[in-house]
């Protein structure tokens, strides 16, 4: 399994820090996942996913090691 | 490259050492941005703002986003401190000092860094009032 | 009127202090200008800068240019501060500090203020070589 | 008379801090009779005169209790 970080309003759609994906999706899939489970997710202005500390492309497969992380629409400064 | 200097901070950030990171025998400019919480937003009164970062992630951003400027103006140092945790009116929640020799890159520089930080660092801010909170900008 | 401070001192200038007089809880952006002598100019190594200036019209002067600056922009406070006598490399000529709403405000209002000043305000600026001296800009 | 006084190149120019002027001329008449008594004045990029610390129009007339001054050109910041 896959410990996927969440931030912000991810945190507040699941309430919790973390959610549990599957080793081997792609970043697509964990979205889909995520909004399927979660459909607020589907009301964000957008959703990214970071693997590694890089925003991730939709095919970029997650594996167990990987950190990775849900970033909602951010608003810092 | 660039000398940079990045901190995420959950203390009071102190303008006066972020600006004395940037200082230069080459700079003729320094300009620096401070981001600090305002009492209303659209009209609503704000009681505080709550920031949540993601640090590692956050700094690496922060760090391209030093790197682009300095690619596009003739940066010599360039220090960015943001802040998390929660904020009360006039707290600063963001500096951005930037040394130029001169000061239309410093300008330019500075406020380029501030429009990204704000498109691309992983940092999230909940605005609290009196009657609900918001996360700013989550929604369309 | 905008609510203004502006002093022309002989002694080191505090960024500090003239950030801390443009804070406000209705501010969301501070932005400064800090000039700092630099330790050349078109490659000509300088030894140190001395400032003159006609104090009494140069405060009247920049008063002015705060003035415009708040028609044009939401100003909440400006300050401006400038250093006369001598000033060796890294020393601080001028700052200007500019509180507004939002942040494009207070960057164009801060340009627009070192522009002007640098146009109108009667301060003079000679800078000193190895091998000579000469007065800014005084001859085409 | 009317005391002048002078700032930046235009003090080095006359080698003195003030210019003894006539009460009653124009402002360009103190401008042509500086520059007659000191040519280097005519090297500059501009001279200005200022009376009563704001920059002042050519028939500007000035007189004795007036604050004048000579405006070379500025170089703040």
């Amino acid at each position: 399994m896959v410990k996927v970080k969440l931030f912000g309003i991810a945190k507040d759609i699941v309430s919790a820090s973390y959610f549990e994906a599957e080793s081997g999706v792609t970043v697509n899939h964990l979205k889909q996942n995520m909004i399927a489970q979660y459909p607020a997710f589907s009301n964000l202005r957008s959703v990214l996913v970071a693997v590694n500390d890089e925003y991730a492309l939709d095919d970029v497969v997650i594996y167990e090691n990987d950190d990775v992380a849900i970033i909602p629409p951010v608003s810092g400064g | 490259m660039v000398d940079e200097r990045i901190k995420i901070l959950d203390e009071p950030l102190d303008s006066q050492e972020v600006i004395d990171l940037v200082a230069s025998p080459a700079a003729g400019a320094i300009d620096v941005f401070i981001g600090t919480v305002r009492n209303s937003t659209q009209n609503k009164s704000v009681q505080r703002l709550e920031f949540e970062s993601y640090d590692s992630m956050a700094i690496k951003e922060i760090s391209k986003i030093i790197e682009k400027a300095s690619e596009k103006w003739p940066v010599i140092k360039m220090a960015v401190y943001h802040r998390k945790g929660i904020l009360d009116i006039g707290d600063i929640a963001v500096v951005i000092a930037v040394s130029s020799p001169h000061r239309k890159a410093a300008f330019e520089a500075c406020q380029f860094a501030i429009d990204t930080l704000k498109e691309t660092v992983p940092i999230w801010k909940k605005e609290v009032f009196d009657d609900g909170e918001v996360w700013v900008a989550a929604h369309p």
